[in-house]
């Protein structure tokens, strides 16, 4: 029993942090939502190729870093705090294992971050990331399929993280990767862990950014942030936080382990961390006051992306009702009749 | 206890219904974008011309003289019918009730017909840099000059400032007063000289909200509303006006629980146990939102004043107006960040704990002024 | 148009306060806990009876007072105030206009005060206040009997609320008095009703107690109640409680006047009152600190009767479930199937 | 990341899942009544004779050396078992660290032994009617004499205070010095001359609360624990202590939402959908709580310390406790209002955020050390 990140991986962390720091600050991300966010993109991609982090899932024969989904738990906890304009959860946890599984020569040019991919298989018609990637990941009914999107003509979606370039999923036919059941099912794990992990690190974001802001803002002669009910606030957020970080860790060692409960690991990673994430946005906004509600503030960069990705790879009832299952509770009744109207 | 309506109420419902059925625009682009604020002027402007935009104003404003019960019939209808949030709102909302108190006849002349006919359009020039929450601490000035007021500072957060056409705002007249002190109400038309708006972005990415900054803006001395050196309490009067203008009309939270409802029906395949709770919760609270709004009308129509009951009414329409939308996304499943009217209606409903006075202050409000718990 | 009290109806409840304020004070409901308890109720139950209070649904020519569920609300927020540790729902609002319209004898010496009657028909095979009541009225199916439980063997059973007076229904047939689901349904929604006002009174009186603990006691040199976090905490039982009472009075209007709609919103009442007292009741011993913790002051006597209550005459999940029937909202579907396995 | 037990491990759990099977009592009374407590110290003597009293104690107290790993895990398995809270808790969770820290070795090998053995009954004397959550206000008084401390004051909230042999506590032996000065630590027999014992009941009905009264209290010089006038710091430092006895027991939480999961499905017939939202979540929340705390001790056997953050444990088990509680109730129905584990352990639940310092306070704490807000 150690449950704690190892140095390696809390270096390699480290790494990620310091490279996205300088490299992911919140003007890019805040660039990735205009028209000029396609450059800065690119650059960025490369950056994160040049790390080694695109192949970070991809065995080390096949140029990748060989590593498990336990070491990536803290590199995408950096992912999301940086709010990364990028489907690097779905090229790194998702896609990328898949290509390497199946010997395809697409892996190549992806982890060397010549191409960029995303994926969709919660079933949505919407495509995340679909603007700036070159390859998609889509399902139809278990088996998983690779879309080249290079000349494909996307019909773009507005959505409310103006930096998630997503569109309708094209009719595109593309080529089959896998239809095992098992298979699907992992990577389907896979991106909801990845997802559970990155809405730590923005919570984590956004709760940084409300401390510093109460800290220094005042109001009735003293900072906001020395009032009781500020501070309570934001003790929750911190509170609800911390508990969600080792049910993360705990759904990727189970997930890397293969174990029968990764299903339900995952599911209970996903629930809890979708569920921070909307009492999160709404407390950190709320700390901020007016300035938090605006657009020329960094917060709802965080913010926006937190919601997008809670709403992604299974939603709060989703994911509790497979912890349901795994409990064995039997389904709920509607107990609406009167008790001598009683149905049972 | 009576909850039902007269004839003459029934047939006031009767008439706005049907003319709203026919004359509520459909997809109406948002009131905080250039464009769109143009076609909820348009809109504005045919509410007043069949004498819609103000029913419970005197006649000769552009109103039907409705009571108080009237008027609160027409927001139900008026949500029910789909009808967009009102663009003229804090006009006709926040600046009319302290106007029909404060204002000389003049004034109310000059101001209130411009106004309802949607040709003056009001922003609020509250919040300062340094003022948000602590509105006392207010530090835009305003100098006395021979024949009127020379005017300098900053004011923010003014709701659609870039579009409006005039500002009400406090001004510090006398900079030895501290605090609440000192301050008076000014009505500064936003084409004079000297000053400058900019609009900047809310949460859903429109324009909805200005800096206005002010650089020895010039106004005559009946700029100033009700007395120099009441600001302060001439604005708060405004909150426990007994014309109940300023009371959040319930009519929208019922149509939005209802909306819900619908949405929860048309993805009944969808519909988590969850979801359905927060469903009969959300219309469960917009009912009550309701029946509390009509217990607080016959109390102001008995002339039993409200006062810091309001902060319970804000307090109430706020967390259930979030609620409502959480729910609504949690239906949407993963089509909940796809802009659209759940996703806007949500980032709008997390700024209605923060304006006009955040929810902590009102809830230290509460415990102070009607449970009597001890300042410190 | 006129949604608040009438004068006659604020005078009447005015009465009835005035007289428990000094006929049922906390010492009275202290006693009713203990083996001392049977005189203390007779007498109040004599006092109730004076008021003309047992018969208040009964009408004038039945010597009753001819009062609607209307008139009752207000009456209820008193009793529940005060706690009065006797059937007086029970009594008052389902037994009493049932024997008078069934021209039952037993109905001038229950509205004389000479006979005290409970009512159980949730079919929960508890008896509240059985072992202070000489009459009660229990459901088999949509029947509702009337059993006489003098000299009757009665198996007392130990609830939270010491001064429930419970039992196991006892097995005895008992007479008959209806099978008309709409009358058996009206009775239970008069107890629901008079619950809900009761929550409503309880939830004031546990209010009324922690503003003034919270005034007086000092911590840090300064009243507790001046700190930030537990203004707030009180503020939102206010802002609770508040918004309960117009719902609670509009189900009285809907089942005064016989409306299709009285079914949904007595259960919009009782939900919302049934909620509301979970979170007053630990919201204010919160407030009160340890001493709200203990049964040597008078919180926990409001505090447990609102618990018994919230959970008899349906409970939230009960009364919320026919508030969504009524919206016509669909079953609840179960998502735990993963998006490709989906079942619909 | 390790999330595996080691053989030697997965012994020690097996040796102590057979011993409990073996000898857990069944329909215990509670611990907080006179018969009750009788029932409870012959369990803890049982527990001592087979050396499962203090596991993680040296050998030569009585305990097994045992590692705090093995130490959780036998709480995880006692709980699991169905055994029921120690009424000893107070004296080895709360004294005995503070014992290891800071006792001489004699006042080590006098308590200690006859703590684990309940020989000696340990009750906490912090609170005071005048000081609750303001610890630093106590005012109990000890003052020095020839040998000794003479002691004078009130002690209240002493949990099962009634039935204890012996209470440690803080007392002011230092008049001049203010607020956290001046405190000492004093263990003090209650059956010395000049203490009354009182208990009182709560919310629950039991016995389970006492004040204590010290009308000149003799005790001598070796009752002081830890330096005279360092009270203050004695008494804190133990909540941080490595060996990391004051954690709150998982197995405690994870028991509890084992026992809602076979309510539920017992009570399938009348399974609303929120009351299985409710299993779920209390499953979810104590499987967080015990995965942050093999976190917290994977940091704690590797030297690094967690301080402040035992605030986070208790504000998270007590909601925990109570939410676990509430649906337990709402499976209930009708039922809920009747005399059992489930009435009982809610109202039990309900003194989770008030005791060892309010959850108001534990979140100021968080605020002010971990996030590193302002004090004022």
């Amino acid at each position: 029993m150690r449950f704690a990140p190892t140095p390696d991986q809390l270096e390699l962390a480290g790494a990620v942090r310091e490279l996205l720091t300088d490299a992911c600050p919140p003007e890019v991300v805040r660039t990735a939502w205009g028209p000029e966010g396609d450059k800065a993109r690119t650059t960025l991609w490369r950056q994160l190729a040049d790390l080694g982090l695109l192949g970070a899932m991809v065995p080390e024969d096949d140029g990748g870093l060989g590593l498990t989904e336990v070491d990536l738990v803290p590199l995408f906890v950096e992912v999301g705090r940086a709010a990364v304009p990028l489907p690097v959860a779905e090229t790194v946890a998702v896609l990328a294992p898949l290509l390497a599984a199946h010997g395809s020569p697409e892996l190549g040019p992806l982890v060397a971050g010549d191409l960029v991919g995303t994926a969709e298989l919660a079933g949505s018609g919407i495509l995340p990331w679909a603007g700036c990637s070159d390859r998609a990941l889509v399902r139809s009914g278990a088996e998983l399929r690779l879309v080249d999107l290079t000349g494909v003509d996307l019909e773009p979606v507005t959505t409310v993280d103006g930096s998630r370039a997503a569109a309708r999923i094209p009719s595109v036919a593309g080529a089959s990767l896998t239809a095992d059941p098992a298979e699907t099912e992992r990577a389907w794990l896979r991106g909801a862990l990845a997802a559970a992990a990155q809405l730590v690190g923005l919570a984590h974001r956004q709760l940084d950014l409300a401390v510093a802001h109460t800290r220094e803002r005042k109001q009735f002669g003293v900072p906001v942030g020395s009032q009781q009910a500020v501070k309570h606030l934001l003790a929750n957020v911190l509170l609800d936080l911390r508990f969600c970080v080792p049910v993360v860790q705990r759904a990727a060692v189970s997930l890397a382990a293969g174990a029968p409960e990764a299903r339900a690991h995952v599911a209970a990673a996903k629930a809890m961390t979708s569920d921070m994430a909307g009492r999160t946005a709404r407390s950190t906004i709320q700390a901020h006051g007016a300035i938090g509600y605006t657009v020329e503030y960094d917060l709802h960069l965080y913010v926006k992306r937190s919601w997008a990705l809670a709403a992604s790879w299974g939603n709060v009832a989703h994911h509790r009702a497979v912890v349901a299952d795994s409990l064995g509770l039997p389904p709920a009744v509607d107990p609406s009749a009167l008790p001598w109207e009683a149905t049972r | 206890m009576d909850l039902t309506w007269s004839p003459a109420e029934e047939a006031f419902r009767a008439e706005a219904r049907a003319w709203l059925e026919a004359n509520v625009p459909r997809g109406l682009p948002s009131g905080d974008t250039r464009e769109g604020f143009a076609a909820h002027l348009e809109w504005e402007r045919k509410l007043f011309a069949d004498r819609w935009a103000v029913v419970s104003w005197p006649e000769r404003y552009g109103g039907r003289d409705a009571s108080l019960w009237e008027w609160l019939i027409f927001e139900e209808e008026y949500y029910r019918a789909g009808a967009p949030q009102r663009v003229t709102q804090n006009g006709i909302f926040l600046l009319a009730p302290t106007v029909f108190e404060f204002g000389t006849p003049e004034q109310q002349d000059e101001i209130l017909p411009k106004m309802a006919a949607a040709e003056q359009l009001w922003g609020q020039g509250w919040s300062e840099p340094g003022a948000g929450s602590d509105l006392a601490a207010i530090s835009s000035r305003a100098d006395k000059i021979d024949g009127g007021w020379r005017i300098n500072g900053q004011k923010t957060w003014t709701t659609r400032g870039a579009f409006c056409t005039h500002l009400f705002g406090l001004f510090r007249t006398d900079p030895e007063a501290s605090r609440h002190a000192g301050l008076t109400y000014l009505l500064v038309p936003l084409d004079t000289p000297g000053v400058t708006v900019r609009g900047f972005g809310r949460l859903d990415g429109d324009e909805g909200f200005a800096e206005v900054f002010f650089d020895d803006v010039v106004v005559p001395d009946s700029a100033v509303l009700g007395g120099v050196g009441q600001g302060w309490s001439v604005a708060m009067a405004t909150t426990g006006s007994e014309r109940g203008l300023t009371l959040r009309s319930p009519g929208r939270f019922l149509a939005a629980a209802e909306r819900l409802r619908a949405l929860a029906v048309e993805r009944a395949g969808s519909l988590s146990a969850s979801a359905r709770d927060g469903v009969v919760d959300a219309h469960l609270r917009a009912e009550a939102y309701q029946l509390f709004t009509l217990a607080q009308v016959t109390d102001l129509v008995e002339g039993r004043k409200a006062g810091a009951e309001s902060s319970l009414n804000k307090l109430y329409w706020s967390e259930l107006d979030i609620a409502l939308h959480e729910t609504a996304l949690q239906l949407l499943g993963p089509d909940a960040e796809v802009d659209g009217p759940w996703s806007r209606g949500h980032m709008f409903s997390l700024s209605g704990p923060i304006y006009a006075g955040t929810n902590e202050i009102q809830r230290s409000i509460v415990a102070e002024r009607l449970l009597g718990l001890p300042r410190k």
